[in-house]
């Protein structure tokens, strides 16, 4: 297997390369911010941050049409930001606030949107796939042109879910694209100690499914890998796996004191800081400069800003309303 | 003999079947999915000929993977189509457990009202046929303990008929379980017999002197106890259920407040079933009408054994439901 | 103080932990497999340093693949192991229902007595840490409905400390509940609290008026309760089922026939709940003795919401506890 | 991949070559016997019948000593006939008497039978492979020089808990082999239809596991494939998977009209009876001829009859010990 990027033109615009540069960011300042607002008691429950993958999502969803479907897991505020889910909608959500997008009833592990077609965040490993499997199912059967993005670690490759959906999408040629976050690490389980073949492609591909790694620290690469594996699912060739090799800078969530791994291994992935490559190539380029760097920053701070304002005002639901949408309330159209 | 009251002479598969092909004729959405539906014509030769009649895109033979093609099922939901997932026999349904009460009970809630799930589950359920402890367990009174699922238990061949368009129009997950003893049942049946309603429970017979509860599997033996019962000089009313959950408590609670008995007869085991609920809710809101303590007949928690009299010892049996009955109604007649 | 009544300060966490480390230290085919239970500590940090102390052979930490670690666990039973595995969180375990239902709790039935599995699973329940739907629920009471399998919901620092010895001594399979909301629960405990007994209830306070029965994360809201109750000048006694099947009949129908009134405080939700069963067999076997319905206070029947307002609302508190109880002594005091 | 038998010289020894008939023969006349039954319904529940399949179990067992383990699944005779379970026992479970092997409670998917370390046929496609797997871990944990026989059918390969199991196996390098019957159908799906990707070595070499397939209608080539497969496993290399390519003559099972498959295509595997076909190739060798046919076809004539008689002879297990064994009478030793 070859990467990806190999026969990619490392050119993009200037307006595409701060485009990319602020949604990393965006992501990066988000999440900075909720472990702040996590030590400081204002979100609660589980919460996974995503720092240090940014590439990933930022890369794969921009390779998206808006129709496109989204499943994705407990780790997925990146992923809903750069779908563009309002940030203050999210930020809410953290809150437990009924302005947040599930109106506080999921919280972090559990964002949703309608609007973007973003079918949630899964708390369950592997539990999104076959979600994902029968979006893509259903556009397939109204022969709609759309495709379902399903974002995974590397810890559901062990789970029979997976295995069982693999198959299920590449026997059915579903319009389905696996988007395999391997960030070497379920929790505190080392993929080498939890597989005892570790190339994650090759799974794919024991289901005649095409699959390639791509470096997952590297934007550019990213959004090419993905573009090209929609594409291909897209035209109607069935599934595509694109395993994304990324690391998590932080702890799995908030109560980990990662015994698992050493510091010295998370400096030395830090070096490959996906921001910071991103950043220090654009300049290379002559693409990205201080001002750049400071405009950017600036907008995104006035976001974030905008956002937890917009937390810190929401309103909790009333308890009256605990019972709701337990049923629907009426028929769909 | 007027139009209306023209009958046909039909099974309770016959009537599942013509249910189905009704529903796929009447909406494009709905497609019929699971192991063995197609080619071999449904384990239990439900879904007989209507590959044939729809093809296979629409009449979907699927891999052995339960979890797989039942998160299908959700997920196509959630994306507009209408399937119908059938699951061989309800032990095998354990295996998909984590979709359907992780998942489609979960998410219309988790996402704040966002995304409903209008999927029906269909599966065999019950003992009786001598298939031992992997083959015939009745687990509808334990999913019923799920809050955002609906649990349908089709007795007659009118609700073998008419229940699954019902289930279809429903916003919700619905699951249909077919007691597997039932499905040569023979009978008269309307000609026009459509879709029932499924939020009530149904007077078989009535009575005035005890109320003999039960659905599914056990309406049989119970209307013939009942008729054993009134040479005995007892006139029982017998309650179908219909649906387990949401239960018709106005229906069961009406009841026993006219008889002032009530005697649950269910397949399920003893303890923790249906039957357990029902019992407790008449405790709450009729206590003051009972002239004798709920009663029940259920399984021996014993997993089902393969020889036949063992197996008859581990069922309920209409000599269990009359002496039953007839000690209430003695006690305190 | 005696030397007996030497007393250590310890945690639930801690408590649960020293029961592990002797159950290993004592007997060499005991061992503990899950994920996360070594490199990262467990992942409520219970087993934290047991990796270093007995090594991976018996600190296994697993792939992620539950049914296929419980299965195997089901199996190194069988081949003589007295296996002792962890799943992180009951939701979880639907994904090893299969191996649980369908081979754990049917196979000595099955093999005619041949084949016993003496095999203990240890799992984390229940809610209150804004864990949301699929983190939350409280399953023991539905487990409890399965024959062959032991459940036991150690409520107590002494019960998580003394339960699992008795557990791994067991021929049959055992699962214990373990609720979340405890592991931080500290208070004294004797220095040498060993093994107790399962097979019976503990009147955790005697009391004449009405007897509060629960289990699990419950019974401290329970206690605290009656101790509001005794304020009120109601004597509540409180039952601590302990081992939700098989439920301890005589200390409960014991306590209904000399206090006359029950309220049931259950996590779980209402419908199907082992609550239900206890109203029910309290109905069959001690109706005559009743001053009033038996009555519930149970978790509303929703998925558990996020935001701690809605969560709180939707499990059983002190003041619905005690506003049950008073009604039901008021009623007929 | 190359065919397991290429450097294997077929040349038995007489005797031998007569045993391994024998053992077919056996397996083939009980079968028969058993349709026989079935249709006089002294046999109930669900038949699965292995004719065809023959010499995958007779060669695949008789590379195991005495002291392995088997799990296998419903289509279980030919294999606890070439264990060893004696056709009485087996028979009279087949009646459900308590003189059978599992007391009549397990029938025709549940023979068990410690004293061979037969556990169990399994009616859940692919629940058997966990266990298995745990009897292996058993066995390293204990560092005994066993090893443990894994039957499934190719169907189950679709399911999550095969994969999982694979990857624990391979993992932890256990001793245990994955012998999978691949029969090209899995009830009425064929292979084709149920698996993006056919070859199913390819599966195991997806985790790294070492597997061949080999002509299952070939005696001595399964001998020798499950030979090598053994000494590889019980030398401490870890698991092997074997892949028999074989055929099922008769219905899935006793209800199946089979529509999926021709006349002809039946016909076309019958040329490949591996009763016929060992024959053909014995009496091109002058190792066998008639005498020996009618030698053998009395003594498996003689022992059929004496099983049928001991069935037949068998008792009813009183219904007062229905719930023996639900649980353990006795603590295990
Ligand atoms: C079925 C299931 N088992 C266990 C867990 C607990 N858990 C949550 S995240 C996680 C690790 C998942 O790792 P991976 O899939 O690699 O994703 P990452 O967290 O690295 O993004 C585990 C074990 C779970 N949520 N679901
Ligand atoms: C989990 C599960 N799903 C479905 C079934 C119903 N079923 C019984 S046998 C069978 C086919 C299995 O095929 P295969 O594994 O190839 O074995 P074979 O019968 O061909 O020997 C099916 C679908 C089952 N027993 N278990
Ligand atoms: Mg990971
Ligand atoms: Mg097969």
């Amino acid at each position: 297997m070859m990467a990806a990027t190999a026969d990619f033109p490392r050119h993009p615009s200037r307006e595409h390369a701060l485009f990319l540069m602020r949604e990393m960011l965006r992501i990066r300042r988000f999440e900075e911010k909720c472990a702040e607002l996590y030590s400081a008691a204002k979100i609660r429950g589980f919460l996974h941050l995503y720092i240090g993958e940014e590439a990933v999502a930022v890369g794969a969803i921009h390779a998206l049409e808006p129709d496109d479907a989204i499943v994705a897991t407990y780790r997925e505020h990146g992923h809903a930001l750069a779908r563009g889910i309002p940030a203050a909608s999210i930020m809410a959500e953290l809150y437990g606030k009924q302005e947040g997008c599930s109106r506080g009833r999921g919280g972090s592990m559990h964002i949703f949107d309608a609007a973007t077609h973003f079918h949630g965040g899964n708390a369950i490993v592997g539990g999104g796939l076959p979600i994902a499997v029968g979006l893509a199912l259903a556009e397939k059967m109204r022969a709609e042109p759309r495709v379902t993005a399903c974002f995974f670690g590397e810890g559901a490759v062990a789970e029979g879910e997976f295995h069982e959906c693999m198959n299920l999408a590449a026997l059915w040629k579903l319009p389905v694209v696996f988007f395999c976050e391997n960030n070497l690490y379920a929790m505190g389980t080392a993929l080498k100690r939890s597989e005892s073949e570790t190339d994650l492609c090759l799974k794919a591909t024991s289901y005649e499914m095409p699959a390639w790694p791509v470096d997952g620290m590297d934007v550019l690469a990213c959004e090419e890998a993905a573009r090209r594996a929609v594409l291909a699912v897209r035209s109607g060739e069935g599934p595509c796996f694109v395993e994304f090799r990324t690391y998590r800078f932080r702890a799995h969530s908030m109560y980990d004191p990662q015994l698992y791994r050493t510091k010295e291994e998370i400096e030395e992935w830090k070096k490959r800081d996906p921001i910071v490559l991103f950043e220090a190539f654009l300049r290379g380029q002559s693409l990205f400069n201080d001002d750049d760097s400071k405009r950017l920053e600036d907008e995104v701070a006035a976001e974030l800003k905008k956002a937890v304002e917009f937390a810190e005002a929401g309103t909790w639901e009333p308890v009256e309303e605990l019972a709701k949408f337990v049923y629907s309330e009426r028929k769909p159209g | 003999m007027s139009a209306q009251a023209k009958t046909v002479r039909i099974t309770y598969r016959e009537a599942m079947r013509q249910a189905i092909r009704e529903a796929l004729q009447r909406d494009p959405r709905v497609f019929l999915m699971g192991e063995d539906v197609g080619k071999y014509g449904g384990c239990y030769a439900v879904s007989k000929g209507l590959l044939e009649e729809f093809g296979p895109e629409r009449i979907r033979d699927t891999p052995l993977s339960e979890s797989a093609f039942v998160g299908a099922g959700i997920g196509a939901a959630m994306g507009g189509m209408r399937p119908i997932v059938e699951i061989m026999t309800v032990n095998f349904s354990l295996l998909a457990l984590d979709q359907i009460v992780n998942n489609a009970a979960t998410i219309l809630y988790m996402s704040g009202g966002q995304f409903n799930i209008p999927l029906v589950i269909r599966m065999t359920t019950g003992a009786g046929r001598q298939l031992a402890a992997q083959h015939s367990h009745s687990l509808e009174g334990w999913y019923a303990h799920i809050p955002g699922l609906k649990i349908l238990t089709p007795a007659t061949l009118e609700d073998a008929r008419g229940m699954l368009w019902t289930a279809l129009e429903d916003p919700d997950p619905v699951l249909i379980f077919e007691n597997g003893a039932l499905y040569n049942m023979e009978g008269e049946m309307a000609a026009d017999a459509g879709a029932v309603d499924i939020d009530k429970a149904a007077i078989r017979r009535p009575g005035t002197d005890i109320s003999l509860m039960t659905y599914g599997g056990t309406l049989g033996k119970t209307l013939e106890a009942a008729a054993e019962l009134a040479r005995a000089g007892v006139n029982a009313e017998v309650v179908d259920l219909r649906t387990l959950r949401p239960l018709d408590d106005a229906t069961i609670l009406d009841s026993v407040t006219r008889t002032h008995r009530a005697l649950i007869v269910d397949e399920g085991w003893r303890s923790g079933s249906i039957s357990a609920e029902i019992s407790a809710r008449i405790m709450e809101r009729a206590f003051y009408e009972l002239d004798a303590p709920v009663a029940r007949v259920c399984s021996a928690e014993v997993p089902i054994p393969y020889a036949k009299h063992l197996e008859d010892a581990a069922l309920p049996q209409v000599p269990a439901i009359v002496e039953a009955a007839r000690a209430m109604v003695g006690e305190h007649g």
